[in-house]
């Protein structure tokens, strides 16, 4: 690994289009730059004190300063314009994705794959497939940062984010943690190994741990928090049977859509969402849930509905 | 003009005392000059640390944990107590009175006190060193700071909270001053940039700066006591403290900035012997860029999880803030056009501005485009960027301000040779250092980091050499203009033959800088047309100023 | 050590005033240069308040009914009172700015200490307040040693909303506090005769200070204790 | 201006019953929004107690503070302060008000939800102040110097030093 590399790999369809834009981008502040600096060195030579060129010319002209103004202003908007259509897209996770759960704690990335498959720091992927990774965080905000895949996105603890990507490459890249979060920052790097579908399918299902898929687990975790002795006799609280994805109308008026964050709140702040006509009795699992659990948990009451969640807003607007 | 024999600011009075209890802005202007240089020397011996650690992939002289209390102590410092207060707390201090024909600056005993707040600010910090250190980094991110470092949070934050206030007290100094103190004929549109950019950056240090403080306090207040303002654990928002701080720390790059585009205006001018072209213009850009400061804060958080609708409306915001930066550039330029252009060391130090700038700026472009920012934030792309804008750019100005009016404050004329090696070869060891860290940012090398991968050495070696270098080019002033206190030849009234107020009495001023209230009848920058010939007899003292 | 300047009119009588520094021209150009100045240092006291404020308005849209419940543990009775009282400190201190326009020495004197003594009354009541908080067990501040104990912590968001109260009423305190110290500090000076009608910009910006403190708690009076005070109550309300 | 007299250096000197009529007009307001706030007003209630504080605050800075008679330069300074400080209000609450449903408190809770969200009648488990319910009391209260609870995986060393 000790060659030199002055470009990073491209192993996602970002990638090609963000690279795109950087050259671009390169080219056109590049030849801006260079020819403002060239017209100051020139004019160094031309005008030096010793070339007796000096002559009385004006020393304010509007339309010049609109002359150049203007161009500046036309080609930052173009560029702004270019920036934000592949941003949108970047953070906007498309609905049929492979989901990954992933935790940042210091100083590691702890991964789970919705079969039950566990991992760290090591994320096995499928080539040429969406993937879409909810991060989260357990201590300290993270950054999730694969720089062959040209994306990154901030692991904040008490919340979840979504970040995409598509990887057009076989292979092993870097995973980086690109928020600074204590001693060992430097040491919370993992690898992602881009696999053929047929490999990852074999990966996915081999290995010694037990192969309860996180829904499975989840109906574990229900059961042991006995989350039904509410949920299922239906007075106390709602059903959670095809919950995942529906709007529900809340105590006062207003609706929700249940969503991973919708269901991770009122997991961890039952009341700050009721729905509408039930008492806000539940208790708060704050505290006694952990990340893992919660993730499992949620993977099982959305594995009890049919219809996947609406999405069109998830991960921006 | 001066000799040993009048009297100045400098020798009216002896002792100690006379210094530190001075209320005559000139004094003050070269108290922070000792301070500000005391800091800028620890800022960047933390900096060379940490140079010479990363040029292996794995750690070889020091742990991370003292890795990152040096990243976070080099930006402590040279943000709170270097960048921030050294051209506006010096040369500003120095100069705003004088340019526009005042006595002093309106509160004297104010501006004296905010010296001693910045010392106070300043003695927190070296306490914060001195027990420990820090390592959340200078931005002090929640909830790590918070909650989770285990080194001196509070000392360090109340260290910046300190500081904020004497910039406050400062800016509201200049503010009044020049609004007040100006002389007759010396309208809004007769005053040198310098103080435009200086009254632009008094909008921000005032107006921004309690922000910080109330955040940083918070921040104190949740470590120190627990009440999780920004604790996710009990419901707060993490990135709301991102919000509050960079509501103030962005404006705070152009209070480090602008200052330093109003040094460059004056000596552009200066030396190339023609008005400055666009007056109004450049005065308007400073006042536009003060103010569209207070509407970018966001383009730091794109990855953090702020919205994706704020990230394009920021972005956009701050694509607007292109347009009045490239207005300076080229009114810069424009100035030299047809000009008679000499290059003195000041000069020389006023191009390397306009050079690293041109980086600097067109690679903030760069990193307020969104669907880029995302690849490169929190890389070395940003480190390379920010250290174009507030290494090579404002410490371009910085040092050409001090080559510039050095015999002005202190009387005495620098060598020409050694200052004009100086200037380039900061300029050389600043491009070795920082543009390899272009490259390695969007390779992906993430900042803060202690170890990184192998691919990425040689990059980072280059970077060290170059950071060797801007040291030695650093180090060169600091030997010559402490000679020339001693040894150097004194300095007459105008060495430069520049305009402005500040020319027209003599090297070093006296206390109350004028004899008599001047009466402006000039525009500024009335430069008309190269030197006569026997320009450099007219200078007595024999030594070749490079005029 | 400066000649005056026979350029400026009004130059050659400033160092005869007793009331001028030597860096200003005239009086006038003096007294302005403070209010600007005291303005501007309001502007910074404002943006300081603000970030604050902004803050608190941020977590009060996250949770409604946790700033609901929160507020409605606060005695609004007192607090109204306690609005009055400050407003009536406001008024002997624009009555003390005036007796110093009149330039009545005593005047001065007896205003300002009337208004410490409003002043005094709302930071007593505001302890009291601080205390049956305490009682209640509504101080979070766990670093030492008093949690949060009241039932309200079972409302997402009530545990913030005293984080801000405490952190925003002890700042308006700690402001007047040092107002105390600034009142003292004037009063030294109009003793010394130092406040006459043609200067007495120190008591102004007494003034303009002390109204700035009374037009924080304006705010803080409606956006803290009257929340709650329309609905039933959220949970465990003492009065 | 009947109420008020200048003095010889043109500064403005309120009477005593001027003074006194700011005096009763603020302590009217206050009985006022306190009025207000014990009314329903639904989505208005805070939007009116702003209102009336921003009543009485222009009452004090225009008459108590004399920026009614002030310069032009004070009167631009009184309303600077403001201006900035919506751009900070404006952007993160746009900001906050944008960002669900990505975050666990979403956007669904206003405006109007305070109001009828309230009948929490009591969370049953629980007895009075100073007691815990038996979820909350085997559990670390809430503290931002903890972490978060252990887990299956390695700790790295050091993660959770906390030093004052």
């Amino acid at each position: 690994m000790n060659e030199v590399t002055l470009f990073p790999e491209q192993a996602s369809v970002f990638a090609q289009e963000v690279d795109q834009l950087f050259w671009f981008f390169t080219v056109v502040c590049g030849l801006a730059g260079t020819l403002t600096a060239l017209v100051v060195f020139v004019f160094s030579i031309v005008y030096r004190r010793g070339a007796r060129r000096y002559a009385h010319s004006g020393h304010h002209s509007t339309l010049l300063e609109i002359g150049w103004t203007l161009p500046v202003a036309v080609v930052v908007m173009a560029l702004f314009v270019w920036g934000a259509k592949i941003f949108i897209n970047l953070y906007n996770p498309p609905e049929s994705a492979t989901e990954v759960y992933i935790t940042g704690k210091q100083w590691m990335w702890k991964i789970q794959h919705p079969n039950g498959k566990r991992e760290i720091n090591e994320l096995h992927v499928p080539v040429n497939t969406d993937v879409t990774l909810n991060l989260t965080s357990e201590d300290v905000i993270h950054s999730f940062f694969v720089p062959a895949f040209r994306t990154k996105r901030d692991a904040v603890p008490g919340r979840y984010s979504r970040m995409w990507f598509n990887a057009t490459k076989t292979g092993s890249f870097h995973i980086f943690c690109a928020e600074y979060c204590g001693t060992d920052h430097s040491r919370m790097i993992g690898t992602v190994f881009v696999m053929p579908e047929q490999e990852y399918q074999e990966w996915l299902r081999s290995g010694a741990q037990e192969l309860l898929s996180m829904a499975d687990k989840g109906a574990m975790v229900y059961a042991r928090y006995a989350c039904g002795s509410c949920h299922e006799a239906e007075e106390r609280g709602p059903s959670l049977e095809s919950i995942y994805g529906q709007q529900r109308e809340l105590a006062g008026g207003n609706t929700v859509l249940v969503d991973e964050s919708y269901l991770r709140e009122s997991i961890l702040r039952p009341n700050a969402k009721v729905t509408e006509g039930y008492a806000p009795i539940m208790p708060t699992f704050k505290g006694q849930i952990d990340e893992q659990s919660l993730n499992e948990l949620i993977a099982y009451i959305k594995s009890l509905s049919s219809v996947p969640a609406e999405r069109a807003s998830m991960g921006g607007n | 003009m001066s000799s040993d024999g009048t009297l100045n600011y400098l020798n009216v009075t002896h002792g100690l005392k006379s210094w530190l209890l001075t209320l005559d802005h000139k004094r003050i202007g070269i108290l922070y000059l000792i301070g500000v240089s005391m800091f800028f020397a620890v800022g960047g011996l933390f900096a060379l640390l940490l140079r010479v650690e990363l040029l292996t992939p794995e750690p070889w002289f020091i742990e991370s944990d003292t890795y990152n209390k040096f990243f976070t102590l080099h930006g402590v410092v040279m943000t709170f107590f270097f960048l921030i207060p050294s051209i506006p707390a010096i040369f500003g201090n120095f100069l705003v009175p004088i340019m526009i024909g005042a006595k002093d600056m309106a509160f004297p005993k104010l501006n004296l006190f905010s010296w001693y707040v910045y010392m106070v600010g300043g003695f927190l910090g070296v306490g914060a060193i001195a027990l420990g250190g820090v390592d959340t980094g200078w931005t002090f991110y929640t909830p790590y700071s918070s909650g989770y470092a285990s080194s001196q949070v509070i000392l360090a934050a109340s260290a910046a909270f300190v500081a904020g206030f004497s910039s406050i007290l400062t800016g509201l100094n200049f503010i009044v001053t020049i609004h007040k103190m100006r002389a007759p004929g010396m309208t809004w549109f007769r005053m040198p940039l310098f103080v435009w950019g200086h009254y632009a950056t008094a909008l921000i240090m005032i107006l921004g700066t309690p922000v910080i403080a109330v955040t940083l306090l918070l921040l104190m207040l949740e470590r120190g006591l627990g009440i999780g303002i920004f604790d996710p654990k009990l419901g707060g928002d993490p990135i709301l403290f991102q919000h509050l701080f960079w509501f103030y720390s962005h404006p705070a790059v152009y209070i480090m900035l602008l200052p330093g585009m109003g040094v460059i205006s004056e000596i552009i001018s200066c030396f190339s012997r023609k008005p400055i072209f666009g007056y109004n213009f450049i005065a308007f850009s400073s006042l536009a860029i003060a103010i569209l400061g207070f509407l970018v804060w966001g383009h730091h958080m794109f990855t953090s999880g702020q919205s994706v609708y704020t990230g394009v409306v920021f972005s956009l915001l701050t694509m607007a803030v292109a347009v009045p930066s490239a207005i300076k550039v080229f009114n810069w330029t424009a100035t030299m056009f047809k000009g008679s252009v000499s290059f003195s060391a000041p000069m020389l130090y006023a191009l390397g501005f306009i050079a690293l700038f041109l980086v600097g700026g067109l690679t903030g472009v760069f990193l307020a485009t969104l669907g880029l920012d995302i690849h490169v934030h929190d890389t070395y792309f940003v480190v390379a960027h920010f250290h174009f804008v507030m290494v090579g750019a404002t410490v371009s100005a910085y040092l050409g301000a001090l080559h510039f009016w050095w015999p002005k404050m202190t009387g005495r004329m620098y060598p020409q040779t050694p200052a004009r090696v100086s200037a380039l070869l900061t300029l050389f060891g600043f491009v070795l250092a920082f543009l390899p860290q272009f490259v390695l940012g969007y390779l992906g090398m993430p900042r803060r980091y202690h170890t990184y991968p192998d691919e990425f050495q040689l990059l980072h070696v280059f970077s060290t050499a170059g950071a060797s270098v801007l040291g030695v080019g650093f180090l060169i002033p600091a030997i010559y203009l402490v000679w020339s206190l001693f040894f150097g030849k004194l300095a007459p009234a105008n060495p430069w033959f520049a305009k402005g107020l500040e020319w027209d009495i003599q090297s070093p001023p006296t206390t109350f800088n004028f004899e008599e209230t001047p009466i402006v009848k000039e525009e500024p920058y009335a430069y008309d047309g190269p030197l006569p010939d026997n320009s450099e007899e007219v200078l007595k003292a024999g030594e070749n100023y490079g005029v | 050590m400066v000649s005056s300047s026979a350029a400026v009119a009004g130059h050659d009588d400033h160092h005869h005033n007793p009331h001028l520094a030597h860096h200003f021209e005239d009086l006038q150009q003096q007294r302005e240069s403070h209010a600007l100045g005291m303005w501007l240092f309001l502007a910074q006291e404002f943006m300081f308040f603000g970030g604050m404020f902004g803050a608190y308005t941020i977590y009060r849209y996250f949770y409604p009914v946790g700033w609901m419940a929160g507020s409605q543990q606060l005695n609004v009775t007192i607090g109204a009172a306690n609005t009055v009282v400050l407003l009536c400190s406001s008024f002997t201190m624009a009555m003390a700015v005036r007796a110093a326009q009149l330039g009545s020495k005593k005047g001065v004197i007896q205003q300002i200490l009337l208004t410490m003594f409003f002043g005094s009354v709302f930071l007593v009541v505001k302890y009291f307040e601080y205390y049956e908080k305490f009682e209640h067990g509504l101080m979070p501040f766990s670093t030492l040693g008093l949690e949060f104990t009241n039932v309200v912590k079972e409302v997402p968001g009530a545990q913030l909303f005293f984080s801000f109260y405490f952190g925003m009423t002890g700042m308006h305190a700690l402001h007047m506090v040092i107002g105390f110290g600034l009142f003292v500090w004037v009063i030294i000076h109009t003793l010394q005769g130092k406040v006459t009608p043609e200067k007495h910009s120190v008591v102004e910006n007494m003034g303009l200070y002390w109204h700035f403190v009374d037009i924080v708690w304006i705010f803080l009076f409606p956006l803290l204790y009257l929340l709650g005070l329309n609905g039933e109550p959220v949970i465990g309300v003492h009065h | 201006m009947g109420h008020a007299a200048s003095d010889e250096h043109g500064l403005h000197v309120s009477s005593v019953e001027f003074n006194l009529r700011i005096l009763a007009s603020l302590i009217f307001l206050t009985f006022l929004t306190y009025a207000t706030a014990s009314m329903d007003l639904g989505y208005f209630d805070t939007p009116v107690a702003l209102l009336i504080a921003f009543g009485k605050t222009t009452l004090v800075i225009l008459y108590f503070m004399h920026v009614r008679w002030g310069s032009d330069y004070v009167k631009i300074l009184s309303v600077t302060g403001f201006v900035f400080l919506i751009f900070l209000f404006a952007f993160t609450l746009v900001d906050v008000g944008s960002r669900a449903p990505e975050q666990p408190w979403g956007k669904y809770t206003w405006p109007g939800a305070a109001h009828r969200t309230t009948m929490i009648p009591s969370v049953p488990v629980v007895t009075g102040h100073g007691e815990h319910d038996a979820h909350g009391d085997e559990h670390h209260a809430p503290s931002s110097t903890h972490s978060p609870g252990h887990h299956e995986d390695k700790e790295a060393p050091g993660s959770h030093a906390q030093g004052h």
